[in-house]
């Protein structure tokens, strides 16, 4: 258990040396790579076989980071079920997501390069999830940011894989201010940044209830950022630019989980501020709205499963703002799965098709590639939450908490949401798999095992992780494991039912519409036409964070420098010199050249002295 | 009776009309003159100061001696330099000097 | 009454300067055409043995000869030496402009050595008429000096303009003489016109009567237009431009250390115990000049003209010390004089190698003379950062010690007012700066130096520097000369 | 021996700057090799220094005395603290690196190292003085060279609406900077007669009493005076039009050193007039707070590489300067660590950005496009000082601002708020220029742009190298800086 730390710590020396001497090493330093993620995936094992065997929350490593007058910053590593088990999602999906990437990348430029930056990557996920304090977990945060601009701009040659880089930096970037302020706000009101201190100050009530409320806020639009809330979702989908199984990692399974994770880590804080929960909750809602309902109508493979993830993030934040952290995690977990899955489902059709990842252009992918077509259908029909699929599981878990933690209204509105959520993978499976071969599809073909073997193992996983919610035998459950036996596994029926009704009502539409044809999508478009206009332009978000860049950040910007070097240098700064210039060659004029002017103003001088002897003094002296 | 004031205001006089004409004239040769005229005036007002006031009676008059011995080697010399004008330059008139100005 | 013969051999040294003027101007009559360039050789060794006798001959010596009119003390032996190495300088840098541009080396030589004269009685005199006396001699042979270019134009008319205003300027200096003479002498006071006199006087009296503050405001005139203070410096410029060269930088250095060692002594012995009655005066008189002097040196395009308003500038710096005078002031000023003196020879020494080359002396010709010849373009470069003030040139110490004493005497304003001139004489030194190593010359044909100028330079160089780097031993001695002044 | 190492420091690239004068000029390798050789030396003992300070038993170390003028109480005397040793550190390691940046220098190279050698003794000597005559002397002395670095080997810039010629910019800079001096001397002459007008000396000055009237008029002739150095707004112009028309390496030293003697002279001019000190530092937080902002958002909105880098240069000086106002020890040691951080990434970048405009011959940001194809070195380089500047965690960059933070949410928590927001813009202009300029599809004209030479790549190497150190291991650095600030807020704030 001690060990925890070498997780991270392999990965990051994994990146140093791949990125050095990656390109003199065989197979351009990859096995390196997969090496030290398979040590992080080992340890998992070592951490959790201990805990379960100890079952208490233990510091792997803790020491002084910086100490500077009275404040001292420590670095440490905390083991505890929250970090047990997000080290292992990241280290396994990373594990498989490595191993697929073998045959995905493979013959591409910069092959080295990509698993050098996977290993920062995973690093700093890693040192994310065991981090024992605020300023730790703000670092690793950081440096996940980094890790994912290196991978979605990895083929920095495309403008838009540069320009979504960018973006999802930039975006990220905005709430971390936020969650910057928010632990300096915390360290201010209880002196501390290790998390446990500061929980237990929060809980004294040490904290004023106002600066909590802020700094929990605060702190939340970190998250928002990284898990893609609203409105600061607007970076995940244009994401996609990176490698697929960047996407799969990062993108379904590990950063954007982050923030779910950090609402969770820092749980106590929006225990003790409502309020912050509160804003929780709605926001998870409203992005899981915006999340379906974009997804419906996405054509691009990766749009449609980004969209999808961004309304499962919300899910999982409105479960949070409900007040319940095993459900959020467990969704997080049986997410993980499952989204990871279909992102590398996706790479494997984009493999076969060159590329291609319009959905209208596939169809009949079924009998091209059948390992593909049956784990991506367990992925989506575990999204869509049907029995007994692991997404069945955690989406019950989730709809129990909102209907336990917050007005019936929220809950009105998740159902809605599953509905369109079963809806949207349908449609997504339908016209990929099923139906007709299209032309392009002709020359598909199945991909090597070293991508399908990830696959299956993730289908399998995503097929059976639900189970690990219930309590049977000696086995707690996955509720009262994370909260140390405060959460037993809970039934509604009416609930669940109600939840697998309308997940079945939405896949049968799908199937209704894109197989049977029974009703035209034309048809719909045309009577909801300004509904479908909306959505497929992202709700116009794009266009308001664009307008606002172009016309406020940049019109400041530039008028910050106009006014720089106009007013401050031109006038301020050249006028004044200017002036001094001019007034000297004015001056020079009054030596005319005549020596009776030299003369007057010799006779004028001497007279004015005396005068000023003989007038002025007197009355100053 | 003629006291120290009527000789300082005689000097004083002098001195003005000397400054006047440095001022007022445009001839190099009148210039100078003005200004011996002027250093008369200094002989005035020392010779009167001895005379009225200084109970060794010598020092005006020794100053107004090398007074008037540099005042006259002074207009020789200047006389020498605005001969050398006139021969190079035809006049001596002050208005023409202005080659170097500003 | 004292014999005047019984002190007579405490002034062996201004004896022999004037036989060794009276040698040379004889020398040049006997000496063919192309030997003449000894006469520099015999000057510069003649005043260089000066220098050693007078300094072994006076250095324990005290005296005030003949009821004050002469003193012999550390102060007037401090600027003798420094006046004959002058000399020995202001020869040295001539040399080769005058085998090139001068006829009659001797007479050149010969009114050098008589100026320096003049100059060793005013740094000695204890007395105004006396004071006068050697300022009139320094005066002719400047204004003999500055038209010695016969046939040129600008030097006649410099000559003409020099001369008419100086005499002008004498006129009313001797006529503050006179007034001053007529108050001390009412009450009583034996041998009115000397410093010791005119100061027990002042102390004496609880307010000056307008008469003597007239008198002391012609004085001022007088000896301000020596100095080249505004508003009584605009001579100044027109007759820096037309006088030969080393002329130039001989008004621009010698004359002005002259006058100052007259005003210091002046002040100090003199007029020092009414301070508070005449220091704003000085200070508002510093002020214009430096401000004035400055700006417009900003908007010459001739490098004469430029250093002109520049030695005009520092003139105001000058200005400040007697402003504040007090030991502290009188130091600073001294070391100011003599770092200003040297760094000021050094740009002139740059100049008139240049000019030497070309025939050239407009700002705008300096383009490109980093490539032409980098030793030139260095020396007038470390000259003029010295004269803005910069370490490690000698300005920087000696401005920093003026502008400190000032500070000490209450006056920070002035000083503010001095640091702003300073900095905008900054940016026309840079100007000339950047002709020289940034411009491209349009000729880029290589410039000869001789070794007697090009040594000189070096020697220049070398000494600003080491002022700016070492000044202590040289501050040990001004203090000396201070504490004759200023017991 | 080790009382001399600080006067060695000084006279090591003085002398070697006069003597370099002597050589003949057309022989550039002797001359290059020469420089390195005594840039090595003044690095090599920069560091030695910097590990041989003892900061357990902090104060002045090193410490030696000269009498100089006595009349004056002037005395040369050195020594270091806490806080000037890392400075000297920051010295040495710009210093070499700027040698081997300069490497291809053709224009004049004699020269050129002559003024580089003279400038960096001038920076060494404000560090190390402990009199404050010699703290000024050295001050001017490092601006004296500068005009002529940047007029003679520097470039013009034509950009569409304005010109910027070097010689306007090396005229500015120098009379800013000498204007700047002349506010600060004015401040000294007054310290010096109002402390009983008999000594130069630090140690002296401190003990001595002014008056809080006093100490309240004067202190912002240091302020403002070390502030134009520092870049402090809205006296900062100087510096982007500076770096824009300078050479690489005086670039370097300018924004990697020299902007830090401002900001180590406001701190040690605090120490001198503490009461007025306190009185002012709500001003000065406040303009470093507009530094900041304001710093950032000019950078967004240029055109030319350089530009872009001198203002974010005057925006990471407002944390500097913020962080020194706060009067808190995190603060404080944050800022001093910021200079160090900020000193070094400077360097780097005008190293990259001189890199580039030597193999491309343009800065021009709208030109320049998908580099990081042909250029990867130059691209790894220039990521990684975009990612300090922008406070990216594991750089050194993060823990200065992190500590600059800290300090601030002590005491001025909006302010520190406002602080936060400047490096999320900084995020913004920096990720913009990274994805304009490196990334996207390369265009023709840049097919076969050279990547940095190998001297290059290993001075600028170095540089990066420092950065990653300083920001995985900041305990050694920071207990450095402690044992110079603890002290230095105890004197100032009498606790």
């Amino acid at each position: 258990m001690e060990l925890a730390w070498l997780a991270p710590a392999l990965n990051f020396a994994a990146f140093g040396v791949v990125s050095l001497f990656g390109k003199y090493l065989p197979g351009k330093g990859s096995f390196l790579s997969i090496l030290a993620i398979f040590g992080g995936f080992i340890l998992f094992g070592v951490v959790l076989a201990d805990y379960l065997g100890q079952k208490e929350d233990t510091l792997s490593f803790s020491r002084t980071w910086v100490e500077l007058g009275v404040a001292r910053i420590t670095w440490g590593m905390i083991i505890d079920p929250l970090s047990v088990i997000m080290l292992g999602i990241v280290s396994f999906v990373a594990l498989l997501v490595q191993v697929y990437s073998l045959g995905y990348m493979a013959g591409q430029e910069r092959f080295g390069w990509y698993f050098a930056a996977h290993s920062l990557f995973v690093a700093a996920m890693l040192t994310l999830v065991l981090a024992d304090n605020l300023i730790l977990l703000y670092i690793a945060w950081e440096l996940v940011g980094l890790g994912s601009y290196l991978l979605i701009g990895f083929w920095y040659e495309r403008p838009s894989a540069a320009e979504a880089a960018k973006k999802a930096f930039v975006t990220t970037r905005i709430g971390d201010v936020g969650l910057l302020i928010g632990i300096l706000m915390l360290f201010k009101a209880t002196g501390t940044f290790e998390m446990a201190g500061v929980f237990a100050a929060v809980e004294a009530g040490h904290v004023a209830p106002g600066a909590l409320t802020w700094a929990t806020i605060l702190i939340f639009a970190g998250a928002m950022g990284k898990s893609a809330q609203f409105p600061l979702h607007v970076w995940l989908p244009d994401a996609m630019e990176g490698p697929t199984p960047v996407s799969a990692l990062i993108h379904a399974a590990t950063m954007v989980a982050a923030g779910v994770f950090l609402v969770a880590r820092a749980f106590p804080l929006f225990e003790a501020a409502p309020d912050a929960r509160m804003v929780v909750a709605v926001i998870g809602l409203i992005t899981a709205g915006m999340g379906a309902t974009m997804a419906l109508v996405m054509t691009d493979l990766k749009r449609v499963l980004a969209y999808s993830t961004v309304s499962h993030l919300g899910f999982m934040m409105l479960a949070l703002g409900a007040g319940s952290v095993p459900a959020a995690i467990f969704h997080l977990l049986a997410h993980a799965f499952s989204k990871a899955l279909l992102f590398l489902g996706a790479g494997s059709v984009m493999h076969a098709m060159h590329d291609e990842t319009d959905i209208r252009k596939m169809g009949g992918l079924r009998k091209k590639m059948p390992i593909t077509a049956l784990t991506f259908t367990i992925g989506a029909l575990s999204l869509a939450g049907i029995p007994p699929l692991s997404g069945f599981f955690s989406k019950d878990e989730m709809l129990l908490a909102v209907f336990d933690g917050l007005s019936p209204a929220f809950l009105v509105l998740a159902l809605v949401i599953v509905l369109f959520s079963a809806l949207y993978m349908a449609r997504l499976l339908f016209t990929v798999f099923y139906g007709a071969s299209s032309p392009e599809a002709e020359h598909a073909h199945e991909s090597p095992s070293v991508m399908t073997l990830p696959l299956i193992i993730l289908a399998a996983g995503a097929a059976v992780v639900g189970f690990l919610a219930l309590e049977v035998g000696g086995y707690e459950g996955f509720g009262n494991f994370i909260t140390s036996g405060h959460h037993g596994f809970e039934v509604n029926l009416l609930l669940t039912v109600a939840a697998v009704v309308l997940a079945l009502v939405g896949f049968g539409l799908g199937y209704a519409i894109y197989v049977r044809k029974a009703l035209s999508t034309q048809a719909l478009m045309g009577q909801f036409g300004w509904v479908h206009k909306l959505l497929v332009n992202k709700y116009y978000m794009d266009h308001a964070y664009q307008w606002a860049i172009d016309r406020i950040v940049l019109v400041f910007a530039s008028f910050i420098g106009a006014f720089d070097r106009i007013v401050v240098n031109d006038m301020g700064v050249n006028g004044t010199a200017e002036t001094v210039k001019r007034s000297g060659f004015r001056i020079r004029y009054l030596e005319s050249g005549m020596v009776y002017n030299y003369a007057l103003a010799m006779a004028l001088g001497a007279a004015a002295v005396a005068l000023f002897w003989w007038l002025v003094i007197p009355r100053i002296g | 009776m003629i006291t120290l004031v009527h000789v300082q205001v005689l000097s004083a006089g002098l001195f003005c009309i000397g400054l006047y004409g440095v001022l007022a004239r445009r001839n190099a040769v009148l210039v100078l003159l003005a200004i011996e005229l002027m250093l008369n005036a200094v002989n005035v007002n020392l010779v009167g100061i001895a005379a009225f006031v200084d109970h060794s009676k010598f020092l005006g008059q020794i100053i107004a001696v090398f007074v008037i011995t540099v005042a006259a080697a002074e207009v020789g010399l200047a006389l020498a330099i605005i001969l050398r004008l006139y021969r190079n330059k035809g006049t001596t008139n002050v208005d023409q000097l202005n080659l170097m100005k500003w | 009454m004292e014999n005047l013969t019984a002190n007579l051999y405490l002034l062996w040294p201004e004896f022999l300067l004037a036989g060794l003027a009276f040698v040379v101007l004889t020398a040049d009559f006997f000496l063919p055409a192309e030997r003449k360039n000894y006469l520099a050789l015999v000057s510069i060794l003649g005043l260089a043995a000066l220098i050693i006798f007078t300094t072994a001959f006076l250095l324990n010596r005290n005296a005030a000869l003949y009821g004050g009119l002469i003193l012999i003390d550390r102060f007037s032996l401090l600027f003798k030496v420094t006046f004959l190495g002058l000399g020995i300088l202001m020869v040295w840098s001539s040399a080769d402009f005058v085998k090139r541009y001068l006829s009659h080396p001797g007479e050149y030589y010969a009114m050098v050595l008589f100026s320096i004269l003049g100059m060793v009685v005013m740094a000695s005199a204890g007395e105004l008429l006396t004071a006068y006396i050697g300022l009139e001699l320094l005066s002719f042979s400047l204004y003999v000096l500055v038209s010695h270019a016969r046939e040129d134009l600008k030097s006649n008319e410099a000559g003409t303009k020099y001369i008419l205003l100086g005499a002008f300027a004498s006129a009313l200096l001797l006529y503050g003489i006179s007034m001053v003479y007529g108050v001390v002498v009412q009450v009583g006071i034996p041998a009115p016109t000397t410093f010791e006199a005119i100061a027990t006087y002042v102390a004496r009296v609880n307010s000056l009567p307008v008469s003597f503050l007239v008198g002391m405001a012609l004085i001022i005139a007088g000896l301000g237009f020596k100095v080249a203070a505004v508003p009584f410096h605009m001579w100044t410029p027109d007759v820096y431009e037309g006088a030969p060269l080393p002329v130039t930088a001989y008004l621009a250095v010698g004359s002005k250390v002259a006058a100052f060692a007259l005003i210091l002594r002046l002040f100090a012995q003199a007029f020092l115990p009414a301070i508070e009655e005449w220091q704003t005066i000085i200070a508002i008189l510093a002020a214009a000049t430096m401000v004035l002097g400055n700006l417009v040196a900003l908007a010459q395009r001739n490098i004469k003209r430029l250093l002109a308003y520049s030695s005009i500038g520092q003139v105001g710096y000058l200005l400040m010390g007697i402003a504040a005078l007090s030991a502290s002031a009188s130091n600073a000023l001294i070391l100011h004089l003599v770092g200003y003196g040297v760094t000021n020879l050094a740009a002139f020494v740059a100049v008139i190698a240049f000019y030497n080359a070309t025939g050239k002396d407009e700002v705008a010709d300096f383009a490109g003379l980093a490539d032409r010849n980098p030793f030139i373009a260095m020396a007038l470069t470390v000259s003029l950062f010295s004269l803005a003030g910069l370490p490690i040139f000698a300005g920087f110490i000696t401005k920093f010690y003026l502008f400190l004493a000032a500070a000490q005497a209450d006056m920070l304003w002035l000083t503010g007012i001095a640091v702003f001139a300073s900095l905008i004489s900054l940016y026309y030194y840079l100007i000339v700066i950047r002709q020289m190593y940034v411009e491209e010359a349009q000729v880029k044909t290589p410039l000869s130096l001789s070794w007697v100028t090009g040594g000189l330079l070096g020697l220049l160089t070398l000494g600003t520097v080491l002022i700016g780097v070492y000044p202590k031993p040289l501050v040990d001695v001004i203090q000396t000369a201070t504490k004759a002044i200023l017991p | 021996m080790n009382d001399w190492l600080l006067f060695l420091l000084v006279a090591v690239p003085l002398v070697g700057g006069i003597a370099l004068m002597f050589f003949p000029s057309r022989n550039y390798p002797l001359i290059r090799g020469y420089s390195a050789a005594v840039a090595g030396v003044s690095a090599l003992l920069s560091v030695s220094i910097f590990f041989a300070y003892d900061y357990t038993a902090a104060g002045f170390q090193f410490t030696n005395s000269f009498q100089w003028l006595p009349v004056l109480g002037i005395q040369y005397s050195l020594g270091v603290d806490g806080i000037s040793v890392l400075m000297v550190l920051l010295t040495g390691i710009v210093f070499i690196t700027g040698v081997l940046i300069s490497w291809n220098i053709e224009h004049r190279p004699k020269d050129f190292f002559v003024h580089y050698l003279l400038l960096v003794a001038g920076v060494y000597g404000v560090f190390v003085s402990q009199d404050l005559f010699f703290f000024f002397f050295f001050y001017e002395l490092a601006v004296v060279p500068m005009y002529l670095l940047i007029a003679v080997w520097g470039s013009s810039t034509d950009f569409k609406t304005f010109l910027r010629t070097k010689e306007y910019g090396a005229l500015k800079l120098m009379l800013y900077l000498v204007a700047g001096s002349l506010l600060v001397w004015v401040g000294i002459l007054a310290v010096y007669v109002a402390g009983q007008g008999d000594s130069f000396a630090f140690s002296d000055l401190v003990s001595r009493e002014f008056t809080p009237g006093f100490q309240r008029f004067f202190f912002p002739f240091f302020m403002v005076g070390f502030g134009v150095l520092a870049g402090l707004w809205p006296f900062h112009t100087w510096s982007p039009d500076g770096h824009v028309a300078a050479p690489t390496a005086v670039s370097m030293v300018h924004a990697g050193v020299l902007m830090k003697l401002g900001a180590y002279g406001i701190l040690r001019s605090m120490e001198l007039l503490p009461e007025g000190a306190r009185d002012w530092m709500p001003a000065l937080i406040g303009l470093g707070t507009v530094n900041v902002i304001y710093g950032a958002a000019s950078a967004m909105s240029q055109k030319d590489l350089k530009y872009v880098v001198g203002y974010s240069s005057v925006s990471h000086m407002g944390y500097v300067l913020m962080g020194i106002a706060t009067l808190d020890a995190l603060g404080v040691g944050g800022a001093v660590l910021q200079m160090f951080s900020h000193g070094v990434m400077t360097a780097l970048f005008f190293a990259v950005v001189g890199v580039i405009y030597h193999n491309a011959h343009t800065r021009d940001i709208d030109v320049l496009q998908g580099l990081a194809k042909r250029v990867s070195v130059t691209t790894a380089l220039f990521v990684i000082a975009g990612l300090t500047s922008l406070g990216l965690p594991g750089l050194s960059g993060f823990v200065a601002e992190l500590l600059v933070f800290i300090g601030l949410f002590r005491t001025y928590p909006i302010l520190g708020a406002i602080g936060v927001i400047g490096a999320a813009i900084t995020a913004v202009y920096i990720l913009r220029l990274l994805a304009k300029v490196f990334f996207g599809p390369i265009s023709e004209r840049w097919q076969h742009l050279h990547d940095a030479s190998p001297v290059e790549s290993v001075a600028a190497g170095a540089l990066a190298t420092v950065l990653i150190a300083v920001g995985m291991l900041p305990s050694y650095f920071v207990r450095v800086i402690n044992s110079g600030v603890l002290p230095f807020l105890e004197r100032l704030t009498g606790a």
